[in-house]
Order: C-alpha cells, then sequence, then structure tokens
C-alpha cells in the first residue's frame, strides 16, 4: 500500500456527538487515505451512521475535530461539506419524489447555460453518462415517486458520484441492490480510488467489506476498536471485535415437518406488475422469494396483504379467501407483513418505541374499550425484550434508534400478533451480523412453533441457509421452484435472470 | 428527431400537462356564455375581463412560490388591504408623488410584511398556516387601527396614478400587462434557476432538501418576501383600479387566492405546479364570476357554483396523476 | 324581509312602559355607546361622530365600540358587554333585526335604553328607531331621480348591496311598486344585481348588467359602494355619458364622476346628523323626556324638535340630492 | 403512561396554557370591572360554545393530519335548511334531528372527495367552504326565518338552576369528555395518533384509515350541524351567513391548544384551554373598551406565540446544553 506512509486526506480526530442522554458516539479517530476504501463496521447502533452525518456536516461533533488535507474543517452544513469535496450516500434515500430522476441528481448544482438558467439538455445527458458508468438504465426524465428502494438507491450513488468528489463515504449503499448492481458500484468506487479519491464504506456484509476495502475500522458502542489493513484480518477476527462475543452459527435451520398448507396464492396479477402468481406456503415451512431488485417480490406481498389492489387471482388464508386491499382484514386472519422499507412503512417515527410495539395490537390490549396505561407498557417491554432492542427509554421516539433496532422493533410489534403467516420482506436489511443471527433464529423458531414463513431476501447466503423452498422472481413472473436440495448459488441466479431452465 | 416527431410530442406533452383541463374549462364557459350573450366577447367586455384577473393573478402567482415550497400565506389578503390603504395614504398626504414611487413603497412595504412571515416561518422553524393565519389578524388589525374609518377617495388621488388602472396598450389593459409580466417572469425563474428548482426540491421533500445542502431556511425566506412584494403590488393595483379605499379592502381574498392555485393544479403540499397554472386558475374564477353575471344566473348560485368548480378542478387534476401513474406502471421503471 | 310561519309566540316587549315627562331636563354625564354595523366602516365613522358632538354638548360620556367584521353575532357579545358596563344609551345599527333582540333587552332590563339608527330591529326589542328617511322617501326620490336622467322611458336595473340587507330590499320592492305609477309607465326595471357592498363584486356586476342588457339606459345602486364602483366603471368604459346612473352616494366619493359627466345627480341623508339624532333620542330616552311613545316630542339640538311616530319611529327628513351645482358644498 | 404523557412536551403546553388561562382570569377579574361576575360568566361561556364544540372533531381530524374549513359553511348551510324546513311546518324536534342528519352528510361529502378520491383536505373543505355557503344562499336567499319558538329559543342559552352556567356549556363539556376518552384512551385515538404521523405505516399495521378519516368528516359535519342549531336557537335567526368566517376562529382555537398543523400531535385539554384562553382574552380586553383591531392584533400575537415560543425556547435549550458541556 502506497499510502501507509503520506498523510490521511481526511482524519476524524476525536469526535463525540451525544444525543441528550445517549453519546451515540465517544472519542473516535480514524485516518482516510487518498486511494484507499476503507470499511467502518460494527453492530447496530455502533454510531457508524451517526459519524457519516458528521462527516456530512449534519450533526456538528460535540468534541473534536475532522481535518481534511492538514486543516480543520468545521462544516456548518450539508452544503460546507460538498464544497470540501466530501460526498455522501445516506443509509436512507433522500429523494424528491416530485422531480425528475436527473434534477434530483444534479440538485443545486445544474449544469447552467446561458444566462445563468439551466441547460436541461446538458443535465439529462450527464444523467445518461452516470448511469452508464453504473451500468443501469432508469429514464432520467421520469419523476422520482414510484421508483423501488433500488433505483433509490442507486440514484443517490449517481447524485454522490456526480459530485466528483475527493472523499466518497457510503452508507450502508449496498444494502438494497443485488449482486450485479453491487458489482459495478464496486468498479466504479474502485476506479475512483486509483484516481486518488478516498472511500469511507459501510456495510453489514463482510463479503463486501473484504473485497472492495484496503482498511478497515471497528467500532462497538460509540467508542473506537481497532483500525487495521484487511490484508490481516479474518471474518471472524472482525465479527469477534464488532460483537464481543463469537457468533455462532448464521443460519441456524431448524428442520420442521411441513403441516397444512396456510398462505394459499393462485394466479394473482396486477396489470404490468407481475402476472400469474402461484404458490403455497404450510405450517413450518419457511419459503423465500429469491430474484433480482425489481423483480417484484415486494410487489407481490404487499398485494396479498392487501396494501396494493390486484386486478385477478385470489389469495387464501387456511382456505378463506382474503377481501382484495384490506390490509385489516390481513391482519385479522392471521397474516403479519413486516415490510421492506420501515422508515416509511414500517415504523411511525415520531411516535415512543412503545406506542409502535402495540400498534397492531390496539383491540386486544384494550379493556372495554378502553386502553390503560399497563398493559401496553407491560407487552411493549416484553417483546422489546425478547428481541433483544438497544434503547434508552420505552417513551424514546423510535426514530432515535439505529437502523438495526427499528428493524426490531418492527419484528416485535408483528411477532406480538401471534401470526399464523409471517411475511418478511428484507428481513435482516441493514441489521448486524450479531442481530442477523438472532433474526434467522427467531424465524427458524417461528416456522417450528408451526408458522407459515414467506421470506423475500436479496440476499443469497440468507435465502439458501433459511429456506425450505426457494421460489425465484423474474420480471413478475415466477421462473422457477426449487426445493431446498435443488437450491444453490447457481440455480437460484440462473432462473432469476430470467434463463429459463431445459 | 423529426419535426412531426416533435409535434406530435408537443401535443402529447400538451395533453398530459396539468394546465390543460383549465384551459379546457375556461374555453367552455367563454363559450356558453358567449352563445347566450354575444357581445361576452366584444373588446370591452374582454378588457373587463383581464382588469378584473389581474390583480387576483398577481396574487396567485406570489402564493405560487410558497406553496410550492411546502408553505402557505394566509396573509395576502391583509397584505393588500395595508398596502392599498398605505399608497392612497401617501398619495393623498403628498399628491406629487410620481406614480413609480408610489409602487415602490407599495412593493416595499408589501416585501416587510413578507419579511416578517419570512422570519417567523424559517426562523423559528414553525408551520406557516399557523404563522400567516396569525400575521392575517394582526396586518389587519394594523390596518384597521390606522385607517380608523377614514375611507381615501379618487378624488384623494392624482390622476396619472388612477391612469394605471385604466389606461391600455393597443386595447390592452396595463393591469393586464402588468400581471402578465410579473407571470413569466416568475415562471421563467422557477423553471430555470436553480434557486427556483430548489424551492421545488423543498416543497416536495424538505428533509432530503437539508441533507443536499440547499440552503433551506434562506430560500423559504425569499419566497415569503416575494409573495409578500407581489401581495403589496396587488395593493397598489388594487388602489389604482378601485380608487376607493378603506380598512376592508381584500378581507377574505386569501382563500380566492389559495382555491386560484389549487384551481390551477398547484399541490397544496408543494413540489408541483406551476405558476402559469395558478394564473390560469385566478382568470377562471373571475371569469366565472362575469359569466355568472352575464348570464343572470340567480347571485345566489354564484359561490356555490364556484365552490364545485374547486371541487372539479382538484378532482380532474387527481384522475389526470392516476392516469399517468398508471402508464408509469406499465413502462417498467428502467425503460428509458 | 322575513320568512314567517304562524304566529310569534314571544313575548310583546315592553312597550314604552312609564311616564315621559315632557319637561325634564336632559341628565348630565349620561353614559352613550355607539355601536355601529361595523367599525371603521367610513359611513358609520361619519354617523358616531355627529353622535359624538351630540353626546359633548349634552355634557354625557361617548365612546363607540363594535365588531371589525358587520356580524350579528359579535354585536351580540358587544351589546352584553355594554350592559355589564351599565352603560346608559346604546346606539345601534342592527346587522340583523332577530340575532340581537335577546341581548338588547336584556341590556334594557339592566337599565339601558337603546335606540336604533340606520338599520331597524324588531320594534320590541328598542326604545326608538332614527330612521334616515322613511324606505318611500327613498323609493320616491331615486325612482324620480332615474326617470329624470333617462328621459323617462327605458330600460333601468338596481345594483344593490348583499341579497339580505334588509333596507336594500325593502327600498327596492317600493321602487317596484313606485315604477307602476302612470308617469313611469315607459320604464322597465329589469333585474336586481347584488355587489355586496364590495368594490370589486360591484364593479363586476355593472359589467355583467351592461353585457346582458345591451340597451339598457339606466343604474340604480342605493347603496354607497355599489354606486361609487358603478361609477367608477362607467367612467373609465365606452358607456360613460351614455348609460345614467344615480343612487346614495357620499359627495366624497362621487365628487369626481359627477365633474367628469358620469353621474348627473343622486342623492343621500346626512350621516352625521343621523347619529346627531340619535344621540339625542337617547338622552331623551334616558332623562325621561320620552318614553318612545308614539306622539311624544323632543328636542334634538340644532336639529330642532322631531316628534316620534309609530311603532317608536322618528325620522331625520327628506335626502339631500347632490349634483353638479352644490356638490362642492358638501364634505363627508 | 402518565409518566409518559407529563414528560412530553405537549403536556406541558397544556399546563402552559391553563396556567396562563388562570392569570388572565385573576388579572382580569382584578383590573378590569365586570369581568369576575356571574353574568359575564355566563355570556363568556356563550360566546365560545359554538367555536368550543366545532373544536371537538376539529381537533381529532387535525390529529389525522387532514383538516376541515367547510364547518363554518356547514353550521350556515344547516342554519338556512332549519329556516325552511321550520317554515315548512316541521315539528321543531323533527328539524333539529334532520338538520344534524343534514351535516352528517355534508361531512361524508367531504370524506368522500378525501378518502375516496385520496384528494387534500384543505383544497376539498375550502371547495366545501365556498360552495355549502353558496348553497346556503340558495336555500334560504336574503331572508331570514326569525319566528322560532320563544321557549326554544331562550332553552339556548338558559343556565343551570338559573344560575351562571349554561346548558349548552355543560352539553359541549359533556361532549367534550366523549371525545376526550375516544382521543387519549381507545384504539381508534391511538391509531388517530400514528396515521397522523405516518399514514403508510399505519396502513401497514392494519390499521383503516380511510376508514377512520371518513367517520371523522362524519362527525364534524354532525357535530357542525348540531352548532348551527345552537346558533340558530341562541341568536333567534336562521339566515344563510350565519357564523361566516367562523372557521378560522376555530382553526385558531385548535392550533394554540397546542395540535400540529402536521398532524399527530395535540391534546384535546389543551384545544380546550386554548378555546376558553380565546375566549376570556377577548372578553376581557372588550370589556376594557379596547378596539377590535386590537383584539385581532392580540389573537394573531397570542397564535404565532403558541407555536413560535415552545420552538425558541426548545433551540435556545439546546444550545444552551451544548455550550454547557463543550465548556
Ligand atoms: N439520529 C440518531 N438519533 C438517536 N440515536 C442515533 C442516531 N443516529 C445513530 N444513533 C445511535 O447511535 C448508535 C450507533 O449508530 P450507527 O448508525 O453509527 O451504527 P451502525 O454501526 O451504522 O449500525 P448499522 O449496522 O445499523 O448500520 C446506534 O445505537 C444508534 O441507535
Ligand atoms: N437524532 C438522534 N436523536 C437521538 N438519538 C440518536 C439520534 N441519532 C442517533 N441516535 C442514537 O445514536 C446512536 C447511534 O445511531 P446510528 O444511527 O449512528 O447507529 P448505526 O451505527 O448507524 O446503526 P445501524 O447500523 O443500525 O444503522 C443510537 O443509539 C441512536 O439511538
Ligand atoms: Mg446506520
Ligand atoms: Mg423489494
Amino acid at each position: 500500500m502506497g499510502g501507509e506512509r503520506a498523510a490521511p486526506l481526511l482524519e476524524v480526530r476525536g469526535v463525540s456527538k451525544s444525543f441528550g442522554a445517549v453519546a451515540a458516539v465517544r472519542e473516535v479517530s480514524f485516518p482516510l487515505h487518498g486511494g484507499e476504501a476503507h470499511a467502518l463496521v460494527g453492530e447496530n447502533g455502533a454510531g457508524k451512521s451517526t459519524i457519516v452525518k458528521m462527516l456530512a456536516g449534519v450533526h456538528e461533533p460535540d468534541t473534536g475535530v475532522i481535518v481534511l488535507d492538514g486543516r480543520e474543517l468545521r462544516l456548518t452544513g450539508p452544503a460546507a461539506a460538498q464544497a470540501a469535496g466530501i460526498a455522501v450516500i445516506y443509509q436512507e434515500p433522500t429523494l424528491f419524489p416530485d422531480l425528475s430522476v436527473a434534477e434530483n441528481i444534479f440538485m443545486g448544482r445544474q449544469p447552467l447555460g446561458r444566462f445563468g438558467c439551466i441547460d436541461r439538455a446538458a443535465m439529462k445527458a450527464d444523467a445518461v453518462r452516470l448511469f452508464d458508468r453504473l451500468g443501469v438504465r432508469i429514464d432520467p426524465d421520469r419523476p422520482a415517486r414510484g421508483l423501488s428502494i433500488a433505483d433509490q438507491q442507486l440514484i443517490e450513488i449517481a447524485k454522490a458520484l456526480s459530485l466528483d468528489a475527493r472523499v466518497l463515504v457510503m452508507d450502508e449503499p449496498t444494502a438494497a441492490l443485488s449482486g450485479v448492481e453491487v458489482e459495478r458500484l464496486f468498479a466504479v468506487a474502485r476506479a475512483l480510488c486509483e484516481q486518488g479519491a478516498a472511500v469511507l464504506f459501510i456495510s453489514h456484509r463482510f463479503d463486501e467489506v473484504f473485497s472492495l476495502c484496503q482498511r478497515l475500522t471497528v467500532m462497538r458502542d460509540g467508542t473506537w476498536v481497532s483500525t487495521d489493513p484487511v490484508a490481516d484480518l479474518t471474518v471472524d477476527q472482525v465479527v469477534r471485535r464488532m460483537v464481543g462475543r463469537d457468533v455462532s452459527t448464521l443460519f441456524p435451520k431448524e428442520d420442521v415437518e411441513p403441516g397444512d398448507v396456510v398462505l394459499e396464492v393462485h394466479g394473482l396479477t396486477r396489470h404490468g406488475v407481475f402476472s400469474d402468481i402461484g404458490f403455497s406456503v404450510r405450517a413450518g415451512e419457511i419459503v423465500a422469494l429469491a430474484g433480482l431488485v425489481g423483480a417484484g417480490r415486494s410487489e407481490v406481498v404487499r398485494a396479498v396483504f392487501g396494501i396494493d389492489r390486484y386486478d385477478e387471482g385470489e389469495a387464501r388464508v387456511a382456505g378463506k379467501r382474503l377481501p382484495v386491499g384490506s390490509p385489516a382484514a390481513a391482519v385479522a386472519s392471521g397474516i403479519a407483513l413486516v415490510p421492506e422499507d420501515r422508515r416509511q412503512q414500517g415504523l411511525v417515527m415520531e411516535l415512543s418505541i412503545e406506542r409502535n410495539a402495540t400498534l397492531t395490537r390496539l383491540k386486544p390490549l384494550s379493556r372495554l374499550g378502553l386502553l390503560g396505561g399497563g398493559r401496553e407498557r407491560r407487552s411493549a417491554r416484553e417483546w422489546t425484550k425478547r428481541l433483544q432492542v438497544k434503547y434508552g427509554r420505552l417513551s424514546d421516539a423510535v426514530g432515535t434508534l439505529s437502523g438495526g433496532n427499528q428493524q426490531k422493533v418492527v419484528l416485535a410489534k408483528w411477532l406480538a400478533t401471534d401470526p399464523k403467516v409471517l411475511i418478511v420482506d428484507e428481513p435482516t436489511r441493514g441489521i448486524d451480523v450479531g442481530t442477523k443471527a438472532e433474526v434467522h433464529r427467531l424465524l427458524s423458531r417461528l416456522a417450528a412453533d408451526g408458522v407459515a414463513v414467506l421470506m423475500v431476501s436479496s440476499e443469497l447466503p440468507e435465502v439458501l441457509g433459511m429456506a425450505d423452498r426457494v421460489l425465484v422472481m423474474h420480471e413478475g413472473r415466477i421462473t422457477a421452484s426449487l426445493t431446498r436440495d435443488e437450491a444453490t448459488e447457481e440455480s437460484v441466479m440462473f432462473a432469476a435472470t430470467g434463463r429459463v431452465s431445459a | 428527431m423529426s419535426a412531426r416527431e416533435n409535434g406530435s410530442r408537443f401535443v402529447h406533452k400538451l395533453w398530459l400537462a396539468r394546465e390543460f383541463g383549465i384551459v379546457v374549462a375556461l374555453g367552455l364557459l367563454v363559450l356558453v356564455t358567449t352563445v347566450d350573450s354575444p357581445n361576452f366577447l366584444s373588446p370591452q367586455s374582454l378588457r373587463d375581463l383581464m382588469l378584473g384577473a389581474a390583480i387576483l393573478v398577481v396574487l396567485a402567482v406570489g402564493q405560487t412560490v410558497v406553496i410550492i415550497s411546502r408553505n402557505i400565506d394566509l396573509s395576502v389578503g391583509a397584505v393588500l388591504g395595508l398596502v392599498a390603504f398605505a399608497t392612497g395614504k401617501l398619495l393623498s398626504s403628498a399628491p406629487g408623488t410620481p406614480t413609480v414611487v408610489a409602487v415602490l413603497v407599495g412593493v416595499g412595504l408589501g416585501a416587510v410584511c413578507g419579511v416578517v412571515n419570512g422570519v417567523l416561518v424559517a426562523a423559528a422553524r414553525v408551520p406557516a398556516l399557523v404563522i400567516t393565519l396569525g400575521t392575517l389578524y394582526a396586518f389587519r388589525g394594523i390596518d384597521h387601527s390606522w385607517a380608523r374609518g377614514e375611507q381615501i377617495n379618487a378624488s384623494d388621488m392624482p390622476r396619472s396614478f388612477l391612469g394605471l388602472g385604466t389606461w391600455t396598450v393597443l386595447g390592452v389593459p396595463v393591469l393586464a400587462l402588468i400581471a402578465l409580466a410579473v407571470m413569466l417572469a416568475v415562471g421563467f425563474y422557477l423553471r430555470n434557476y436553480r434557486s427556483g428548482r430548489e424551492l421545488y426540491a423543498i416543497g416536495s421533500e424538505p428533509a432530503a432538501a437539508r441533507l443536499s445542502g440547499i440552503p433551506v431556511g434562506r430560500r423559504v425566506f425569499t419566497s415569503f418576501v416575494v409573495c409578500g412584494a407581489l401581495a403589496g403590488l396587488a395593493g397598489v393595483l388594487y388602489a389604482a383600479r378601485f380608487g376607493t379605499i378603506d380598512a376592508t379592502v381584500g378581507t377574505g381574498i386569501e382563500l380566492q387566492v389559495v382555491a386560484a392555485a389549487v384551481v390551477g393544479g398547484v399541490a397544496i403540499f408543494g413540489g408541483s405546479g406551476s405558476v402559469y397554472g395558478a394564473a390560469l386558475g385566478a382568470l377562471l374564477l373571475t371569469t366565472i364570476g362575469s359569466s355568472l353575471a352575464v348570464l343572470r344566473i340567480n347571485p345566489f348560485w354564484q359561490q356555490a357554483v364556484v365552490g364545485g368548480l374547486i371541487l372539479a378542478a382538484i378532482g380532474l387534476d387527481r384522475l389526470l396523476a392516476v392516469r399517468a401513474a398508471n402508464r408509469l406502471r406499465g413502462r417498467s421503471s428502467h425503460g428509458a | 324581509g322575513g320568512t314567517t310561519r304562524g304566529s310569534d309566540d314571544s313575548p310583546t316587549a315592553n312597550q314604552a312602559t312609564g311616564q315621559a315627562n315632557p319637561d325634564a331636563a336632559l341628565v348630565e354625564g349620561l353614559d352613550v355607546a355607539f355601536l355601529p354595523k361595523q367599525v371603521n366602516n367610513p359611513y358609520f365613522t361619519v354617523a358616531d361622530g355627529g353622535g359624538k358632538t351630540a353626546t359633548e354638548e349634552f355634557k354625557g360620556k361617548y365612546k363607540e365600540v363594535g365588531p371589525s367584521e358587520a356580524s350579528a353575532s359579535s354585536q351580540v357579545s358587544y351589546i352584553n358587554t355594554l350592559s355589564q358596563q351599565q352603560t346608559d344609551v346604546i346606539v345601534t345599527s342592527a346587522n340583523d333585526p332577530n340575532a340581537i333582540c335577546g341581548a338588547l333587552n336584556s341590556a334594557r332590563q339592566a337599565g339601558a335604553k337603546v335606540v336604533t339608527f340606520d338599520s331597524d330591529t324588531k320594534p320590541e326589542c328598542r326604545d326608538v328607531f332614527v330612521n334616515q328617511v322613511t324606505a318611500e322617501g327613498i323609493a320616491e326620490n331615486q325612482v324620480k331621480l332615474i326617470s329624470e336622467q333617462i328621459g323617462g322611458e327605458g330600460k333601468i336595473a338596481v345594483l344593490s348591496a348583499t341579497p339580505n340587507a334588509t333596507n336594500q330590499n325593502a327600498w327596492i320592492e317600493l321602487m317596484r311598486g313606485e315604477l307602476k305609477k302612470p308617469e313611469y309607465a315607459k320604464i322597465e326595471l329589469v333585474t336586481v344585481a347584488y355587489g355586496n357592498d364590495e368594490d370589486q363584486k360591484s364593479f363586476q356586476e355593472t359589467q355583467g348588467l351592461l353585457r346582458s342588457y345591451p340597451d339598457l339606459k339606466g343604474i340604480v345602486s342605493p347603496t354607497t359602494v355599489g354606486v361609487a364602483a358603478a361609477a367608477r366603471y362607467l367612467s373609465g368604459s365606452e358607456y360613460k355619458g351614455k348609460v345614467a346612473l344615480t343612487g346614495l352616494g357620499t359627495p366624497n366619493q362621487m365628487r369626481e364622476f359627477v365633474k367628469d359627466g358620469t353621474v348627473k345627480s343622486f342623492a343621500l341623508w346626512s350621516p352625521a346628523d343621523l347619529g346627531y339624532l340619535a344621540a339625542y333620542a337617547g338622552a331623551a330616552l334616558a332623562s325621561g323626556q320620552i318614553t318612545g311613545a308614539s306622539g311624544e316630542k323632543f328636542k334634538a339640538g340644532k336639529l330642532g324638535e322631531y316628534t316620534i311616530g309609530a311603532d317608536g319611529i322618528v325620522v331625520l327628513g327628506p335626502p339631500t340630492v347632490f349634483d353638479q351645482g352644490n356638490i362642492d358644498k358638501f364634505d363627508f | 403512561m402518565a409518566r409518559d404523557v407529563v414528560r412530553s412536551t405537549l403536556a406541558r403546553w397544556d399546563t402552559v396554557l391553563l396556567v396562563v388561562l388562570a392569570a388572565v382570569v385573576v388579572v382580569a377579574g382584578v383590573l378590569v370591572e365586570g369581568f369576575a361576575s356571574g353574568r359575564n360568566f355566563q355570556f363568556l361561556l356563550l360566546d365560545v360554545v359554538a367555536i368550543a364544540l366545532i373544536a371537538l372533531p376539529l381537533t381529532l381530524i387535525v390529529i389525522t393530519g387532514e383538516i376541515d374549513l367547510s364547518v363554518a359553511s356547514t353550521l350556515g348551510l344547516c342554519s338556512a335548511v332549519m329556516g325552511q324546513l321550520w317554515v315548512a311546518g316541521l315539528s321543531l324536534e323533527l328539524v333539529v334531528v334532520l338538520v344534524v342528519g343534514l351535516g352528517a352528510v355534508l361531512g361524508a361529502v367531504n370524506a368522500v372527495f378525501v378518502t375516496r378520491f385520496a384528494l387534500p383536505s384543505l383544497a376539498v373543505t375550502i371547495g366545501t367552504l365556498a360552495a355549502y355557503r353558496g348553497l346556503a344562499f340558495v336555500v334560504l336567499g336574503d331572508q331570514a326565518v326569525a319566528d322560532f319558538p320563544f321557549s326554544w329559543t331562550t332553552a339556548a342559552s338558559s343556565t343551570v338552576g338559573g344560575g351562571s352556567v349554561p346548558w349548552a356549556a355543560v352539553v359541549t363539556l359533556v361532549l367534550a369528555v366523549v371525545f376526550g376518552v375516544v382521543l387519549h384512551a381507545t384504539p381508534f385515538g391511538r391509531s388517530l395518533y400514528a396515521m397522523g404521523n405516518n399514514a403508510e405505516a399505519a396502513t401497514f399495521s392494519g390499521i383503516r384509515v380511510a376508514r377512520a378519516k371518513f367517520w371523522l368528516f362524519v362527525v364534524s359535519g354532525a357535530v357542525s350541524g348540531l352548532a348551527g342549531v345552537y346558533w340558530t336557537l341562541r341568536f333567534a335567526s336562521a339566515r344563510a351567513d350565519n357564523a361566516a368566517g367562523l372557521e378560522l376562529a376555530v382553526v385558531a382555537a385548535v392550533l394554540l391548544g397546542g395540535v400540529s398543523i402536521f398532524g399527530g400531535r395535540g391534546t384535546l385539554l389543551g384545544v380546550l384551554a386554548g378555546v376558553l384562553l380565546l375566549g376570556a382574552v377577548r372578553n376581557a380586553l372588550q370589556l376594557a373598551d379596547v378596539a377590535a383591531d386590537t383584539l385581532n392584533v392580540v389573537t394573531g400575537g397570542l397564535l404565532i406565540a403558541s407555536v413560535v415560543v415552545p420552538n425558541v425556547v426548545g433551540m435556545a435549550r439546546t444550545r444552551w446544553r451544548r455550550r454547557q458541556r463543550t465548556a
């Protein structure tokens, strides 16, 4: 590594940040060298995103400084960070739904033509060029509203690239992407490094960290643990430093004898989105819905749950047909859906942890139609404890939790309803390795208790490790239904890319 | 791309544009009225229509700038009233004041009111609806305490100033030309300048706008100042056109202004819409007033019709939006 | 107007109880409160100003209170306040003939004397109503003025205030009756338009009238806002001098249009005198000179002696007609 | 839960309002002649009853993130129809039932536009604000119906046992308790806060968002109809322009009461305190012969202060804490 001896391009020096009583980051220091990709790992809530936000100028550090080119930076806001050459991809997409994709990328930096006016043609061409670099095709003229999470993430990436920054910070950019897109992203990131930029990369997927990064910093509970060249590390070492202990098995799949069919779907069609979807899930079974991003998996489960209407077909739970377009009826008949976008769909960010955890069970928790304090609190405490949610007080707004802990609250609020069918959409998106194992154990446990689990996941190891059966979707259709034995990385990818097997 | 293809694309775009529906409604209204009463399209009558709409158009343009950034300014009617009275007072106590100075003073006073709104909304970060509802009461109260039942009449003001309200250039009233110029200037700015686009971004997703480094507070502040200044301009125009000013001028006009913007396809929660739509909305609302008067429709029905029309307009807008969304659903997002 | 059903079962109010003593002196230090339809309305500001002059003459304490929007409900709240303050005389112009009745009667029970002016309530809720002119007087005057200006024949229209303005509607009804007289047989009243006492609306309605009746000869607008707006529209349009306009307006508002020939003549009573008379009526009531009964007489300062007519109504006098010859003599 | 509520800033806003209200009453009682009397108390309550009534369902609506600006027009139309039905010879008992029903129907029209067509309620109710008021004029025109039976019109302002508490205020209080319990202690009320903060997440939690909003608008219409009955009887006059412009006063009271205009935040107690505070301030200033113009400035100022003060205090507190920590 040539950068070893040279002065770092950017340095985080002794920064701390507290939110009220929560010390999110304490005295953390690490360097970012030009030409290098640097990984930042840690459990959910370790303080990674908080560091990112300090680099982005969103939060001002309580103590400590950020040093760029040997000079102390005082970032008064996101604009100052951009001006200093720091580009940030946030953990959650931050798009303008009413504006076109191209404008989303270039907002505030649109190419100018005559009289200081925006040159729309140039802007569109620039957007197309960026997408070409990323190897994707998104219509730059369409509004951002209605784009899938993956497409949104790609636009975020394009936005960051367009800044031509010297420091690129990426907070879990790959959480919603599938293999192909991740590869393209890495190719771009490597190219940037070659031009001398520094990259800070955050991910819970170690294969990605190890394939992209040259150096790695571990954080635990808001404090710095270690910074080492990746070449000197193994995955087990990193995990131990992160969690403070060994993580046994990541996919603790229990063998269960499947019972009766609980969820049945026949000929489900929503024009232009998916068509003729049919499958069934038995009690005790974990069925994975695999496929590339944009294959329509989330749309299918949303339709089954009643969020979206469908044009043809039917869904049945325990033989009883579900009404179209009524989530309340779906819940009543025993379905639970853990949605893919926890910020928008999973949680009410401004409400407390307690309120969120009991939101699905207001009726059962009330007596004579009235809700008294105690029962809700007890229920919330019980379930957050079972899922080991890390929080300060139950009355804190759920929005102040880290991404992974938020995900656990979503799981808690659904598990509390004692569902017959549990649909989970990307259940471990943005969840650290320790928690991931817990979630998997939980799913496995639930299946063993007779719950029918339908799991949408873009993470192949998760699909292969957890599922009894794998349904693969491609462009709105099911292209393969594989048993646990038939399912391999090759067979799933084969079907997911639409090359129908002979 | 051939010219023909370009042309059909243009037609297609036109058909999709939110403003299209209003133009059709306006056309139908004029047609029906003209069939009943042919001189509805006489030059004098058209002049009257333009005159009638001009002030509302100026207000609606200003309101659009604010609504686009997910705010609202309910105080415009009070600002208009205050400025109209101030202008009248200025001209009646110093009759030698040139018209240009009167206009500048009025616009300036409006901008000052906008500054008050802007500071409260942007610096104290509080919802604009609450603030401007508060300043609606406050500005109107100041207007009342100042006027104390005094009325300023046309005879108190110089003829040159009043001429602003009646002069025409090639048959087109000066007032309408001013409104047109305001609309085009603001429309051009919102579409073609970075800071204009940033207003849309702020309205579309304020949190994301902050993260993108947009100076949200400053932009919102500016939008209120612009809206206030335009309300001030409208106040001056009002004084010139009607010549009779007391403390009640412009009472309740704020709802009409918001209605014009909404009818014109400006989304009430920000992020989309154009000043052209809002201006058309204003023109439509005033034309309804004139048409119903010409058609001798029971005056009691007028307000009900206006209300029904607002509902129809937002309903239609919704229908078009759903149609567009369905088309997007048909094509995959990856289709270029 | 009022739609009624069956008999009225409200108690017939205490019409003029007690004995009048015509020779009693006016009590000094009376609390006189003027409650107009709306404060800061120029017309009422002038009228209340007349009341102030009168009150100072008889050494009372004058004040003007009232809502900033013309609504009956806020008037009720002000009447309650006045009654709470033990006011001796309440002089008010009603936004609704019925809505403020209850409050006025409680105030009277608490000892206040109530005079209405300009716009009356039901007779049982006040002691005296000071009428600017009789409705018949207005109707006669307006029809006469317009007939002179259009040469006794042609189509005319009325531009009124709000559709539910009580006195406007009464006048318009009487004008229709007046027009039935033989000397006006060739005049046709085609329609009534409502400008809601707003400039802009009155403007639009004037335009509408001229559009829908191209052969319209004249417009009568018996409301100050309406006649000024109509005059302003006509003066800037091709109809100036061709379509006649008259109505009730203040000289200051109309001076310009009389001078430029848009309007030949119009009429109005003196609002200041109206308030002046009302204040004196109130003082006479509070001093026991009168009780409000028909036939009683009282002196109203510079205006001289007035006699109470039927239903407790006092009439100020005939309206003044303004034209090019005399308009410069007035300033209100 | 009690601790939870006490800690939240909102609850503090309730307390602030109640303290301010008490202060206003004490100060006015000492300084303003005629304020501290039973009769004045009665007038004050009679004046705020209509606003308080309409504010109850509106509070719930604003908490869900919607708004209903058509309330005063609904009141006006109901009043006009009440007049026509009475003239047509129906018994007043029946008329009242029909009019409240009409209010519910008018509310349902709003509800259909807002929930079925997914249109913004601000825009919809600006439309029906104009439409309903217009219809009121179509129904009753320039007429006023004023010959309601004396027994009914006096009942509207009669007091409990001839004291100073009007029956209408008692009815309002009972309704307020009902609305308060529904909002703060039932699954339905809980779900309103959730949908006000994030309707999508509420839908994903199996809450019937559209249905809840639908019924809220219906109830808002019905209560506005009831307020129309009260208004008509209190002023003994059914008119098309009754309560014109009252919507702004009601919205002002609700916002002053600490309900967030963006939804998801607010308490019923705060709103009641807000209604009473506005009423008491107006009443006291009126008695002190303060001009109507100044009253408006004060109302506006209160409204602005209600949102600016908590925000500025919050910001200052954060800044102060940070300075302490870094020092
Ligand atoms: N805005 C915030 N408000 C409150 N707490 C926060 C905030 N941002 C971060 N935290 C907390 O700080 C801790 C560390 O968070 P950070 O996001 O840096 O962790 P992480 O390593 O990125 O976790 P993940 O694996 O979810 O990405 C977490 O416990 C999180 O809950
Ligand atoms: N705005 C905030 N207010 C209060 N607490 C916050 C805030 N932001 C973060 N925190 C807290 O700070 C800690 C760090 O959160 P952060 O988001 O940095 O975690 P993270 O490491 O990114 O976690 P994840 O991997 O789950 O994204 C958490 O305990 C979180 O609850
Ligand atoms: Mg994070
Ligand atoms: Mg998905």
